[in-house]
């Protein structure tokens, strides 16, 4: 008969409190929520629309109640976040040689935020003529 | 300076412990001292029970990985300076595996997934020694170079908590070193591997938490190796949907 | 207990017996191995090799160079056949290794890169970056894998070989984990264990490497030969003993003394070549034996520097400037950081002579065999001649590879014409060796095994050093005599049988203690300086009269060793004055003509 | 060895994931903050411009972007979070996240394609 036993150590649903790692890890999934409940927003945007202009407006109106506001101030940090921690890991998924140099991660995230800035000037610009 | 430095140490010892203790110990502190001494310290002065696993005291051998305050690191190359403030630090096992005894953990599983990617040249018709060494330029060299760093200490398994969650799980290290074969110019194993990397339990458990390349003392980069390992399943998920007769 | 029957044991998945079970798998699938390891093969000390492996590869190099070389490195103690055959097959393993997936650091063009080496006079030495061993073992292990032939014990302590009429039958090991005695009885054995570093205080070896098969081969007879001669390296880290790889000098490093003086060319090794010009044997680029005597002279003339952690030198890399250091020597920045808190791109890097490596070992004829029937012994653990007196850097990787190989074949010969015996008699032998080695589990003795075990490197340290006396050596001797004693009655106390490092420990210490004492009563006997063994006691010359020999050491219960002699093998190089910088190359010319290299 | 179907989804989320950190952040700023706050003059967010907007083909097109990958994204991430937090995902749990985002996808395209036809 053996004399191990092994102890294994249970994993506890708050494991990831355990460190900055994961709680900042955490906040970045998290991040999908307001993600998703922002699609789910808009999609109700446009479902009255297309049920006409008052429905329309009565959405317009719900929009501007503080409850509303203050999700999407939430929101709108919590996806930057996301934004931020998408452009420092997106190059890992990107194996780009040049001349016998691998494409330095830096390059990939400089022209990333460079393509969140001109879109969002772009979509803005848009918006506001 | 801090005279002495207190070592909060994990024991566990199946006969004598039914789950793991904590055990203090002073230790007195030089400067150059790593936590792989300070154990030796213990060892030679304090308590002779004390078991943990240790070698080359050069961070290549990949013996002595363990927690310290949480986080996952080589013994010898951890030191003591650096905890200086507090005066303390905290010693356990490596998370994420079995606790065989004290600071010893069981690497029998991580060993095996190790094995299982077959981590090897393979060719279709075997190279002759006659005909030298294979051509292989500096660039070649450089695209799997990184990831052939791995010492196989299972820091990263230790941060990684989707293995702690599903010990199924192939792991970082072991997928690096596929991954290291398959960017490997002489190698013509890739098809071989895909089946490892497909897998559930290949690249798909991975949610990209990242601490593996956080804490590896090697810079191996294992998290970059997986991602791209899921850029490589996927490629050959669409090549085999689009493939007739499959 | 429980009885594994295989065709092959191997003891130590090191480089020497991965590629020794590669080699058994590779060309006779149908012969089982047990590789029987300590420690997980990745874990072996060959691991911690940094500066590469030689083989000649370059069109203006040759054979006879790399042979010339080794020979006169070893200071004329090699077996020349053995070193013929060894110079010849060293490209072929590392070419193999080249196949197996080692990424060899390469030139533009895509062919393997080669390094300057200290005492090799054309550039012949492989490498990988300065991981090389690191890069070696791991693609043996790696390879190794998928050979289903190959079973290992991993975690698994030999604690005995069980022999019977000068026959070697098995291994006696215990998993460390189960702390389950296992017999793994086999046709042959081969013993491939590693050195013995850890027989003194400072050293480049690790924890490991405390000299195991030695000590079981010697127990049973067979002798340790050529044991005296111990390699100091010239360039180990003050206080751990980590080390600076040769390559540092390779690639144009320099040694300076508390003056900024490049004080090696006052040792026959100058005139001083040119910062950022290395030349082959000249300064730095000299063999080890004499840098580190170098060093010794330089403090006896106070010409060192007084360091917390011992008198040093400076291994100064500056001049080499950061993207050079970060792509040859990028291990070394790193180590030299972490341990020395100092930045070799800005500041020199203090250094000091460190124990590095056994020339000796179990003793064998040139393809492996010892003295015992179906035991073979490879790597480090053995002398199979190649070294002498002193070995030349990176000639040992290469050996573990070439031999691994030679080793493999033979064992596999071996086994083929043997069959297995009855295992009972085995078992009998087996429990009462593992009831010896249980019995130093006393809780009721007084001996602290920590205080033998540092008592025996201060020893060895201080009588068995880079020069040596009649004195300190029989002082030496005297000492381990009693360590062997109070070893006797060593207090153990861990209770749990897990992972028992306590006990495991204390085994070691006693493989230890007897190979430190062959160690000590060998350099004793020879009573003359050649290579790393140098008197200063009146026998300060090479005295090829009485000791071009090979020194036997034979292990004698409670007492020490006898020592035999054995002939060396000289076939086309005759002994002559080693030497090196200018004198080197005017001996050389004056033996062979002009040279154009 | 089984083959894992992850990739269909891995390649969902990643493209929802690029757009959420390109797209989202401007048009969360515009629809949840700019415009309820009066930012803009309100005849131009008047029934009519937006009809307009969702009428025309790349409007439209850019709309079912915005809403829909986002949504694979973010379920995508949904489901494995409660892995992480404990919960034993099964199969059931895998069709209602994904079941989710095609839904939403669905009714969007529906949408869609009777605001452009009207
Ligand atoms: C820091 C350092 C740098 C070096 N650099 C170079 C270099 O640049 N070039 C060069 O040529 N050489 C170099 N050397 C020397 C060379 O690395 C070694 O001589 C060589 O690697 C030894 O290999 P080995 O296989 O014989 O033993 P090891 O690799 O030491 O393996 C020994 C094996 O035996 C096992 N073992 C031991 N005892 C037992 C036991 N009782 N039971 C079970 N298993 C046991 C161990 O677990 C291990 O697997 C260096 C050495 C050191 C220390
Ligand atoms: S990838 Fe890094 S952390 Fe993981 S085992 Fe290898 S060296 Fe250790
Ligand atoms: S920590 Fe784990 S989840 Fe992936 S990125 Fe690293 S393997
Ligand atoms: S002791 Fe080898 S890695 Fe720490």
């Amino acid at each position: 008969m053996s004399i191990r036993q092994p102890y294994v150590r249970p994993i506890k649903t708050s494991w990831w409190l355990k460190n900055t790692f994961y709680i900042k890890y955490m906040i970045r999934e998290g991040s999908s929520i307001a993600t998703v409940i922002y699609s789910l927003v808009l999609l109700t945007g446009l479902f009255r629309l297309a049920q006409g202009p008052a429905t329309f407006a009565n959405w317009l109106h719900a929009m501007q109640s503080p409850v509303a506001i203050i999700f999407h101030l939430i929101a709108l940090v919590w996806v930057l976040y996301h934004s931020v921690t998408w452009f420092e890991l997106a190059p890992k998924a990107a194996d780009i040689w040049l001349g016998g140099k691998r494409l330095a991660d830096s390059v990939i995230i400089k022209a990333m935020y460079g393509l969140l800035i001109v879109v969002s000037v772009i979509v803005l610009a848009i918006v506001a003529i | 300076m801090t005279e002495s430095i207190t070592l909060h140490v994990q024991r566990y010892r199946p006969g004598q412990d039914n789950e793991p203790v904590m055990q203090d110990f002073e230790v007195p502190f030089r400067l150059e001292m790593s936590l792989l001494d300070a154990l030796g310290y213990i060892k030679d002065h304090l308590d002779s029970t004390l078991a943990y696993r240790w070698s080359c005291r050069m961070a290549v051998c990949g013996s002595c990985g363990m927690m310290v305050d949480g986080t996952p690191k080589l013994a010898c190359k951890t030191f003591l300076r650096d905890y200086q403030k507090s005066g303390q630090m905290t010693v356990e096992p490596l998370a994420n595996f079995p606790v065989e005894r004290d600071l010893v953990v069981d690497m029998a599983d991580f060993v095996a997934k190790l094995e299982a990617v077959k981590p090897y040249i393979i060719t279709k018709t075997p190279r002759r020694i006659e005909d030298g060494c294979t051509t292989q330029t500096p660039a070649q060299l450089a695209r799997y170079k990184q990831f052939s760093m791995c010492i196989n200490c299972g820091l990263c398994y230790a941060a990684c908590p989707q293995y702690g969650l599903n010990p199924k799980f192939t792991g970082p290290a072991a997928l690096a070193l596929l991954h290291r074969y398959n960017l490997d110019s002489r190698d013509e194993g890739k098809a071989q591997r895909m089946e490892v990397l497909n897998q559930e339990e290949g690249v798909w458990s991975c949610t990209f938490v990242g601490y593996c390349s956080q804490v590896c003392p090697k810079d191996v980069d294992p998290a970059a190796a997986i991602q791209l390992g899921k850029v490589a399943s996927s490629k050959d998920y669409l090549i085999n949907l689009l493939k007739p007769g499959s | 207990m429980k009885v594994i029957q295989t065709d092959v044991a191997i003891i130590g998945a090191g480089g020497a017996g991965l590629r020794c079970a590669i080699e058994i798998a590779r060309s006779n699938p149908d012969l089982n191995i047990a590789l029987i390891s300590k420690v997980y093969p990745m874990r072996s000390h060959s691991v911690a090799a940094e500066g590469g492996a030689a083989a000649v590869v370059q069109d203006h190099d040759s054979f006879d160079n790399h042979f010339d070389d080794t020979v006169s490195g070893g200071d004329w103690l090699c077996e020349q056949d053995v070193v013929e055959e060894f110079v010849e097959r060293c490209p072929k393993e590392l070419i193999q290794l080249e196949h197996w997936g080692c990424p060899w650091s390469r030139k533009p063009d895509g062919s393997v890169n080669v390094r300057r080496f200290g005492g090799m006079k054309i550039e012949r030495t492989w490498f990988a970056a300065d991981k090389s061993g690191f890069h070696i073992l791991h693609t043996l292990f790696q390879t190794s894998t998928q050979y289903p032939s190959i079973h290992r014990f991993d975690e698994h302590f030999v604690l005995d070989l069980i022999c019977e009429d000068n026959q070697v039958k098995g291994v006696l090991a215990i998993d460390l984990m189960e702390h389950e005695a296992k017999l793994i009885q086999a046709k042959t054995v081969v013993i491939a264990t590693g050195g013995a570093g850890r027989v003194y205080r400072y050293n480049t070896n690790g924890g490991i490497v405390t000299g195991d098969g030695m000590a079981l081969a010697y127990r049973h007879g067979v002798a340790l030969r050529d044991m005296e001669f111990v390699q100091y390296h010239p360039t180990g880290l003050p206080g751990t003993g980590i080390l600076m790889t040769e390559g540092c000098r390779g690639e144009g490093g320099i040694l300076t003394n508390k003056d900024g003086y490049r004080y090696l060319q006052d040792y026959g090794l100058g005139p001083e070549t040119p910062i950022g010009q290395p030349k082959n044997k000249y300064m730095e680029l000299g063999p080890r034996d004499r840098l580190s005597q170098s060093f010794w002279q330089e403090a006896q003339k106070g010409r060192t520097i007084q360091g917390p952690l011992g008198d040093y030198v400076n291994l100064d890399l500056r001049h080499l400037g950061e993207a050079y250091l970060n792509e040859r020597l990028p291990f070394i920045c790193e180590l030299a950081k972490a341990y020395m808190g100092v930045d070799p791109i800005k500041e020199p890097i203090p250094v000091r002579p460190t124990v590095h490596y056994t020339m000796g070992g179990i003793a064998t004829d040139g393809h492996c065999a010892t003295s015992m029937e179906g035991l073979f012994a490879v790597g480090e653990c053995a002398s199979v001649g190649i070294h002498g007196a002193n070995r030349l850097g990176s000639n040992s990787l290469s050996e573990i590879v070439v031999f691994g190989a030679i080793a493999g074949e033979q064992a596999a010969h071996y086994a083929k014409e043997q069959t297995l015996g009855d295992s009972a008699p085995l078992v009998a032998m087996a429990n009462e060796s593992l009831q010896r080695a249980l019995a130093l589990k006393k809780t009721d003795a007084s001996e602290d095994p920590t205080a033998i075990r540092n008592e025996m490197g201060e020893s060895m340290e201080a009588g068995v050093g880079i020069y040596r006396t009649a004195e300190g050596m029989q002082q030496s001797i005297d000492t381990l005599a009693q360590l062997k004693e109070r070893y006797k009655h060593i207090k153990l106390t861990d209770q749990c049988d897990v992972y028992n490092t306590e006990w495991l420990y204390a085994i070691e210490l006693g493989y230890l203690l007897d190979v430190a004492e062959a160690m000590a009563v060998s350099a004793l006997h020879r009573k003359e300086s050649r290579g790393s063994h140098q008197r200063i006691d009146g026998y300060s010359e090479r005295d090829d009269e009485r000791y071009l020999k090979h020194t036997l050491a034979y292990y004698q219960a409670n007492q020490a060793p006898t020592i035999e002699y054995s002939s060396v093998n000289i076939t086309k190089s005759q002994p002559a004055t080693r030497s090196y910088g200018a004198a080197g190359e005017k001996q050389h010319s004056h033996q062979e003509g002009p040279h154009h290299d | 060895m089984k083959r894992s179907n992850e990739p269909i989804f891995w390649g969902l989320f990643g493209a929802g994931g690029m757009v959420a950190a390109i797209l989202t952040p401007v048009c969360i700023l515009i629809t949840g903050l700019l415009i309820p706050l009066g930012a803009f003059d309100s005849n131009k967010y008047s029934f009519e411009r937006a009809s307009f907007l969702a009428g025309h083909w790349l409007g439209a097109l850019v709309l079912l972007i915005v809403i829909s990958l986002p949504m694979w994204h973010g379920m995508h991430r949904i489901y494995h979070g409660l892995h992480d937090i404990g919960v034993k995902t099964t199969m059931a749990y895998k069709l209602v996240c994904y079941g989710i985002a095609l839904v939403v996808t669905i009714a969007t395209a529906v949408l869609l394609l009777q605001l452009l036809s009207a």
